[in-house]
């Protein structure tokens, strides 16, 4: 009983870690309750698409997909074409996902791709193929678009007459979903659109983790060799979770600056890969396993602490820089220590299971993986 | 069974692709200038009331006096206008006006909606000034700089 | 033809065509108006300035511990050896010394215990050092609000906290090894004789350990880890020791680029060093798993004078600013076709 | 059912397997027994049509399934055909239930309406019908079995019962083989598995049961086929043989005085030089568990067995390339294990088996090769600068040594700055061999020696290393699978079986001797009746 309790300590650390630093912070920042809460119905909606995207790599065993800003990237183009062409509402969130489907799931070929050529080292090479593929994104969007793509909408391009301006405004389709159906709950707002958009999403990746794909993904990512050789295509697999993972991070990016109403152009993206994974670890999940729980508690978790650091920051130390770099830090630093904690796991636990043939008197037992001489 | 399949997926590829359509037609927006400036149609000429209330989709757009224009916002292709003169010449009329879906701007001649012409002369596009386009603030050294992508 | 092919798959496609493009901006810079003359004392000059931290990741790539996408650890260091100097009123060549000993210093200091944590994650090095370096740089940024820093060049005026973003290193010792017997050729040459002597004394230093018994073992390590093993080498002491070189080294090249730049970059500056550093020395033809001082040259060369030619190439021709676009793609591009070429020897 | 009709088979001009031709009938268990390099993997790779024999060349003879020629493109097309392997390592998904791996890939689906849009894979899972498949094969295996269990979780025994049960839920599988399934089973699991076989058989199911376990071999089986060195040498009903005939077809020639080794009065004898005591070493496929021998200075000590018994896992383990335990004493001086540099520094050098991965810096020329242990070590080929401040290696003086090397040992190369990567197989093994020599140690592990490389090669190494011994005193251990090489030049040969030692003899002891103790029939795991291991000489 007691060691169990200490496995779901243990199991839990980083999310009981930052419920403390949270528990300290809130009263530091003496923010009212009230306003923390809307904050986090708020980002809720906002974020937790996008954090769901990243479920499927990590059972395909690809790790936490770094690669997912392309997605992020293809969601932006959508919202361009879309806010050049005036569509607005929800109709224009709509389209814009259409108009986007085709290019995030190219992209997420291309991606799948790389990351069959790195087998290994696929967080890293996401990682690059997000900032290389950023370049390529870049071409199109501040040379193409208005040379080669028209764009009729002065109001979006530079004034040399192509590229796109630095910041979109996109007031057409702004909150169009999160405004769709708002009900108010103790002088709260909630988006509940927004919510049921991810409660279907939530549902189809349970449903997804029960087909035959999803039981693939679930095979390749515990053992390829094994997968191979019972005939899974193991290489399309990987793909194919990678691909998915894709098209969801945008719509996630969608629904994302649907919510904040103005496109940062070349900047959006970047940050949708990070603050993404940051919040997935911080909720518990690691580079093997990631739930959707992990993605809720996630979201709040690392949201209160985006919202109440800077503040609890400058009330500490009278530094507003301050709480915003230990944000930052904290983004960076969570990856950071998950992704070492999972490398020393992944060592304890061979070691874990050759301890059986350790010392002699044990008697034959246990399967010596990697025998094949 | 491949067939079936073919089918299916060009079921959903054209239902998409209507979709799309769709979404594009009933959400495209429309700036939609009412205008009571006169109209020469031939020797005709049509003006606007001295004074009238103008209703899109019922809602009041604002009272106009002559040779105004007032703006609209709408979405989707197909909206009500209505205008009542409170200057007392003529009767209110109601329009139920069909919009291009390819327009955003569009201009609404108010004095050839209440004379009953049609659809054509009541809505056209709205052709920007010339130079209007060019008066925009940035120039372009500082474009340059608020085009500095991370550094990475 | 086989010859040329063969040349081709050894050298990497990619390296020729990008060594060509850079004739190519040569060749065509006086046409357009550009003048060769200072572009060509442009790529030196930035040549000399990085050219200390494209060699940074040379022991690392020696040891096995990969790309040194820890180097913001080396450029901490280094920041700190310089603003302490500065704060400790150093001026002229007593200020860059102590600049350069004490970024040495932390370097080592901090070079271990990454050297250590590295160690234990083996095989996830890059990733795990892409994340190290970015939470330090913003641990860091922390640090330079809190710490008790007082001298005024650095410290924000009356109503600020902590250090100004950029220091100024003017009255301290700005270009102090540019100057050194700098060779004047024309009005727009100019060869900073001193700051490449001393990047030319860092790679013969690297030279030179790499030719020692324990450099040589360095290698074997990186090479052959089960090799070096049952040769009765302790392969994770090499690795720990070529991470601390490699953090020194990057520490002593952000003290050059400083003293070279006129500025010191605190704060986010370090986000912007590593992969210029890894693209370079990966276009001068290392792998992943291999690397030589020759790679060093050749690709910091090659890529700074990418950099230094494009924009005014480039503009001039197509009068657009692709050279952003240009280095992003070029340098990311480098690293990617690194990651996922398919190493030669078979595990 | 199954004919084999003149099957064989040449890797690169080397044959492995000719003219074997046997039948398989319908509920038939038959054993199939050999050493190592017998043929055994060869002749299923051809029967479930492995890449690995199209690609380097196909193979001659035919294989007849129910009298029609079969000719299997993939192992998919032979278990489409109704043939179920299973392997020697586990080939199971740690994470799922047995029923998941029991159905893996096979698993049973309910269609729906994107199935019709994105493919097959988008149908879901039908838990129920798959419980009630794996319910049922393994019920007709018969082994206490839940197939809710996790893997991860289970016992090794319960682990190859879901293997076996995998390949009886294909409702058309007729032929069984099994690849030592016994091997890491303790005694109780081993007879449960044999109760499961026969009742395989009796349910019509022919078994083809490749073991080394004589014992389990002759218990079970209704007919034995030895192979040795690629030919047939028996096939035979059950009833005919003994262990002691089975273990001396399987080893072999029997030996005629043709060896080189030296006489008995010859042979060093004395206190032990080296002292092993209670070895455990944890290398992954060749764990030792408990091992005890000593070896008298200026001895060539052979270490056999067959591959995976853990005779490999001694020199590592000893050098300390892999975790170990117990005591080692050289010259009656402890040395400590897991330290590889205390292991050299005492005076011991290991050639590996694994020349590729442990033996050589492939990138590196052959002077790196041969001369870096001996810099490392004792400063062979450095210069000291500045009063030995700095050590400076010194490329000319490797240079030297290697060409040395290159001379005694006949290494064919273009100049010793040859990549390594690019010698050919017998001459890398004889830079290993002067890399060892060059430490000029006092006592040399060797460990498959002659693996890999041509008949030719395998005569030089084999000189080279008796060489060493008689002109340098070198005490060697030598370890291989190939049991006459080790009668050609050892004063004694140990045998190891499952990690512990099964016996040693001298190397003209009789062939069925070192057949028995292989077998695991010698010392421990002796049979009731069987004949006791021999003491040393």
């Amino acid at each position: 009983m007691k060691s169990k309790l200490r496995l779901l300590l243990i199991d839990n650390a980083v999310v009981l870690l930052f419920v403390a630093i949270i528990a300290v912070a809130i009263p530091i920042s003496a923010m009212p309750l009230k306003y923390l809460a809307q904050e986090i119905l708020t980002r809720l909606g906002r974020n937790a698409f996008l954090v769901l995207a990243l479920l499927l790599p990590v059972m395909a065993g690809m790790g936490l997909n770094f690669g997912m800003v392309l997605g992020a990237m293809a969601g932006q183009i959508g919202l361009i074409l879309v806010t050049d062409w005036n569509v607005v509402g929800i109709s224009g969130v709509m389209l814009a996902a259409i108009i986007s489907t085709p290019v995030a799931l190219g992209l997420g070929w291309v991606c799948g791709q790389v990351l069959n050529r790195a087998k290994g080292r696929e967080m890293v090479t996401g990682y690059i193929l997000g900032f290389f593929m950023n370049g390529i994104y870049q071409l199109l969007v501040l040379y193409a678009m208005g040379m080669l793509i028209p764009i009729a909408t002065p109001g979006i391009l530079l004034s040399r007459g192509y590229g796109i301006r630095n910041m979109v405004d996109l007031i057409g389709v702004r909150q169009s979903l999160d405004k769709l159906l708002v009900v108010t709950v103790a002088g709260l707002k909630l988006p509940v659109a927004t919510y049921l958009v991810i409660a279907a999403m939530c549902a189809f990746i349970v449903w997804f983790r029960g087909t035959k794909l999803g039981q693939d993904m679930r095979a390749v990512g515990q053992d390829r060799a094994v997968a191979t050789a019972s005939g899974i295509p193991v290489e399309r697999t990987r793909i194919m979770a990678i691909m998915i993972s894709t098209l969801l991070a945008c719509y996630g990016q969608i629904i994302f600056l649907q919510n904040l109403g103005t496109l940062n152009t070349y900047n959006s993206h970047e940050q949708t890969g990070m603050f993404s994974i940051a919040a997935l670890l911080i909720g518990g999940a690691s580079v093997s396993r990631a739930s959707i729980p992990n993605v809720i508690a996630g979201v709040v978790l690392f949201h209160l602490m985006f919202v109440v650091s800077p503040i609890a920051g400058k009330n500490l130390i009278g530094s507003a820089q301050l709480g915003e770099f230990f944000r930052q830090f904290i983004s960076y630093g969570i990856i950071a220590v998950s992704l070492v904690l999972f490398s020393w796991k992944r060592k304890a636990d061979v070691a874990a299971s050759r301890e059986a043939l350790r010392g002699g008197s044990a008697p034959a037992s246990g399967p010596s993986k990697g025998g094949r001489a | 069974m491949i067939r079936r399949r073919l089918v299916a997926r060009s079921i959903l590829a054209a239902s998409i692709a209507a979709l799309a359509v769709l979404l594009f037609v009933r959400g495209k927006g429309h700036i939609l200038y009412l205008d009571t400036n006169a109209v020469e149609l031939g020797e005709r000429r049509l003006r606007a009331p001295e004074l009238s209330a103008v209703f899109v989709d019922g809602k009041d757009a604002g009272e106009m006096g002559r040779a105004e224009r007032v703006i609209a916002e709408v979405a989707g292709p197909r909206h009500e206008i209505r205008v009542e003169p409170l200057s007392g010449e003529g009767e209110a009329a109601a329009r139920s006006l069909k919009l291009p879906a390819a327009w955003t701007e569009i201009v609404i001649s108010i004095p050839a909606l209440l004379a009953g012409e049609a659809d054509e002369l009541v809505v056209t596009r709205f052709a920007a000034p010339p130079e209007s386009a060019e008066s925009e603030p940035n120039s372009f050294q500082q474009d340059e700089s608020e085009v500095i992508p991370l550094a990475q | 033809m086989e010859r040329i092919r063969e040349f081709v798959s050894d050298f990497g496609l990619p390296r020729i065509i990008i060594a060509l493009f850079l004739v190519l901006l040569f060749v065509a810079a006086p046409f357009v108006g550009v003048s060769v003359a200072s572009s060509l004392s442009n790529t030196i000059a930035r040549f000399g300035m990085n050219g200390i931290m494209v060699l940074a990741m040379v022991p690392m790539i020696h040891s096995g511990c990969g790309l040194n996408f820890g180097l913001p650890l080396g450029v901490i260091a280094g920041l700190l050896g310089a603003t302490i100097s500065i704060e400790m009123g150093l001026v002229g060549a007593a200020g860059f010394a102590a600049a350069a000993a004490l970024a040495l210093a932390f370097a080592a200091l901090l070079g271990y215990g990454y050297g250590k944590l590295l160690n234990r994650v083996k095989g996830d090095e890059m990733m795990i050092a892409t994340y190290v370096g970015f939470s330090s740089i913003t641990l860091m940024s922390i640090g330079w609000i809190v710490l008790p820093y007082q001298s005024p060049t650095m410290v924000w005026g009356f109503e600020g906290e902590g250090l100004r973003t950029t220091i100024s290193v003017e009255a301290f010792w700005d270009k102090i090894l540019n100057d050194f017997l700098a060779v004047r050729i024309g009005e727009r040459f100019v060869f900073p004789t001193g700051m490449i002597l001393a990047f030319c004394g860092a790679a013969l230093a690297v030279w030179f350990f790499l030719h020692l018994k324990s450099g040589s073992a360095m290698t074997a390590a990186g090479s052959n880890p089960a090799y070096a093993r049952a040769s009765g080498i302790d392969v994770d002491r090499m690795r720990t020791g070529s991470v601390v070189f490699s953090t020194m080294l990057g520490a002593l090249g952000i003290v050059v680029y400083q003293q070279s730049f006129g500025f010191i970059q605190l704060y986010e500056g370090p986000f912007s060093m590593t992969f210029p550093s890894v693209a370079a020395i990966l276009i001068g033809g290392a792998s992943v798993t291999k690397a030589s001082i020759a790679n060093v040259f050749l690709g910091t060369f090659l890529f700074q004078g990418i950099l230094t030619m494009t924009p005014s190439v480039i503009n001039s021709v197509l009068k657009t600013d692709l050279s952003e676009v240009i280095r992003i793609i070029v340098s990311n591009g480098m690293i990617l076709y690194a990651l996922t070429r398919k190493t030669k020897v078979a595990k | 059912m199954l004919s084999l009709r003149g099957v064989g088979k040449q890797y690169n001009g080397t044959r492995v397997l000719e003219g074997v031709s046997f039948d398989v009938m319908p509920g038939q268990i038959v054993g199939l027994v050999g050493e190592n390099g017998a043929g055994k993997t060869t002749l299923m790779r051809i029967l479930f049509g492995m890449g690995v024999i199209a690609e380097t060349g196909g193979y001659e003879g035919s294989v007849l399934l129910d009298g029609r020629e079969v000719r299997f493109k993939s192992p998919f097309d032979a278990l489409a055909a109704g043939i179920g392997m299973v392997h020697q390592e586990f080939s199971l998904i740690p994470g799922f239930t047995a029923t998941e791996n029991i159905l893996l890939n096979r698993e049973s689906t309910r269609p729906n309406i994107l199935v019709d849009l994105f493919g097959d894979r988008m149908s879901v899972l039908d838990r129920a019908t798959m419980g009630l498949r794996s319910r049922k094969a393994i019920e007709r295996l018969g082994v206490p079995l839940d197939p809710d269990t996790q893997v991860r979780e289970m016992p090794v025994g319960h682990k190859q019962f879901t293997e076996i049960a995998r390949e009886l839920d294909r409702e058309q599988v007729r032929l069984l083989v099994l690849d030592e399934p016994s091997a890491v089973l303790a005694e109780s699991e081993a007879e449960t598995l044999l109760a499961a076989m026969r009742k395989l058989a009796e349910q019509g199911i022919a078994i083809v049961f490749i073991s080394h376990r004589l014992r389990e071999v002759l218990e079970v089986a209704d007919k034995v086929v030895v192979l040795r060195d690629g030919r047939l040498v028996k096939e035979a009903e059950n009833e005919s043989l003994s262990l002691r005939d089975l273990a001396s077809l399987m080893v072999g020639r029997s030996f005629e005085g043709s060896s080189e080794a030296r006489r008995p009065a010859e042979r060093p004898s004395g206190a032990g030089f080296l002292e092993v005591e209670g070895l455990w070493v944890d290398m992954p496929g060749e764990t030792v568990r408990d091992l005890s021998f000593s070896v008298a200075e200026g001895e060539i000590f052979g270490i056999g067995g067959l591959a995976g018994q853990g005779k490999l896992g001694v020199p590592n383990g000893v050098m300390g390339l892999f975790a170990a335990g117990g005591s080692v004493r050289l010259g009656g001086e402890a040395v400590p294990l897991n330290a590889p540099r205390r292991a050299l520094e005492a005076g011991m050098a290991f050639v590996s088996e694994d020349r590729r991965g442990v033996g050589l810096l492939l990138d590196e020329g052959i002077d790196w090769n041969v001369c870096f242990s001996a810099m490392q070590l004792r400063d062979l080929a450095v210069r000291p600068l500045l009063g030995g401040l700095f050590k400076w290696r010194s490329d000319s003086a490797m240079r030297a040594v290697a060409e040395e090397y290159v001379r005694a040992l006949d290494i064919k190369c273009t100049s010793v700055r040859q990549r390594a990567g690019n010698l050919s197989g017998g001459n890398q093994q004889k830079v290993c061999l002067a890399k060892a020599f060059a430490l000029e140690p006092r006592l040399l592990f060797v460990s498959e020696p002659t693996r890999g490389i041509d008949v030719g090669a395998k005569r030089l190494v084999l000189d080279e290393i008796r060489r060493v011994n008689r002109e340098r005193g070198t005490t060697i251990v030598m370890v291989s699978s190939e049991l006459e090489e080790l009668r050609l030049i050892c004063d004694r040969i140990a045998i190891v079986d499952e990690g512990r030692l099964a016996g040693i003899l001298a190397p003209e002891a009789p062939v069925e001797e070192f057949g028995l103790l292989m077998s695991g029939l010698g010392g421990r795991a002796a049979a009731p009746g069987a004949p006791a291991a021999p003491g040393r000489p």
